[in-house]
């Protein structure tokens, strides 16, 4: 399955890119396994989920908890806690 | 379409004049106005940068109305967000409540700004005199005042 | 003077800049406005007069403003009061609240607001579609309201 | 000694004036004794102060009591609970 993955703020720039396409491997069925198999694909990703409890996630745009099933999602977006307003 | 974010300064009088205009039902009108300070954390900041999740940011700003609305009677919401570039001084975001009682429109204000700061995907980027930018920690005082209401 | 009692018009969004201008301390604004609006238990209502206390309402006023300032934070306050005859949909009161919070910004407007309504010397006279005029009745939840800072 | 009374809103109305001079006689020490003094002056004051309780007092721009001192005042005042606002 093809996912897009989009990251904001310093997770982005820690990362060095704002998104990319993934094919996501079939053993991966939530968002925590999904931050663990990133973590091993570079340093880049090992350096931006360093501290993997900070970063949060939304599925196709509405906000999941680590445990959250990926499903048929078609975007995962990972980012800092927010600071607007 | 009561949620707008855009890079475009607003003006708060006109904001509240096209939500009253021409109605008698409204008794109260209250606004939020968040401003870019020059200062954070004791040191001077030259500007802020403010990034979005751009269709997350309106789909959260939507929600968080409705919930408002959900809540207090209400006859009018508005937010605006600005995003980009910003000085010490500039607008950062504008919340106007209109009700026919005044603890609604002050209880939906600070709900609707107490829900967007902690989940409207928004990420400000400081930076200050030596030209080195910092992202904003989130503040655990922001999660606090959400969870009064998720308790009330 | 931040404290204003007058026939004309105001404008939020005037008012708030003389405020905010050329300072970059402030980081939350709050404003309420109270609007006449054209119904009172149910019948309509064509306009309001309001009566007041020449001398002891600019003092009340003041006072108010110097309670919120003991107990919050605040770095400008603003306090117009209308009087005279207002129609349906025209603005009654405006009350300004600046801090670096926007928590002490919200309390202190909220207080405000609720003193304001139960200590400044000001009476509504609302007249029908009859032309018959009526003194509007002091409210219990405006007494209710101011009581909470009291106990708090 | 002599003292402003000044009314507002229905109880001036009542009243038929917005202010007035009196002689305090030297016996009224109290607001509460000069609305019952009030009361007896005629039957418009009778009206205005019908519900005593009701009506709301300041000395010299101040709130007070019914039972407050008249003390040294110059200008009393009387309305019905105030709706501003």
């Amino acid at each position: 399955m093809t996912v897009t993955l989009r990251y904001f703020a310093w997770v982005r720039e820690r990362i060095g890119r704002a998104e990319e396409q993934i094919d996501l491997p079939a053993d991966i069925t939530t968002v925590g396994e999904l931050v663990q198999w990133l973590k091993a694909r570079g340093p880049e990703y090992a350096h931006a989920f360093a501290k993997a409890d900070v970063i949060r996630a939304a599925i196709d745009q509405t906000h999941v908890k680590p445990q959250a099933a990926i499903g048929g999602a078609r975007e995962i977006a990972f980012f800092p806690p927010v600071t607007g307003g | 379409m009561s949620v707008s974010v855009q890079a475009a300064a607003f003006n708060i009088a006109l904001e509240v004049r096209s939500l009253t205009a021409g109605r008698t039902d409204i008794g109260a009108v209250v606004t939020f106005t968040g401003i870019v300070r020059g200062e954070a954390k004791g040191h001077p900041i030259t500007s802020m940068e403010l990034e979005h999740y751009p269709g997350m940011t309106e789909r959260e700003l939507a929600r968080v109305e409705a919930l408002a609305r959900g809540r207090w009677p209400l006859q009018g919401v508005r937010i605006i967000h600005r995003i980009g570039v910003l000085r010490p001084g500039e607008d950062i975001v504008l919340v106007v409540t209109l009700s026919s009682h005044r603890q609604a429109a002050f209880e939906a204000a600070e709900f609707l700004m107490d829900y967007l700061k902690t989940s409207a995907p928004f990420w400000k980027k400081e930076t200050g005199a030596d030209g080195v930018g910092m992202w904003v920690d989130a503040r655990e005082a922001d999660n606090k005042a959400r969870e009064r209401w998720e308790s009330a």
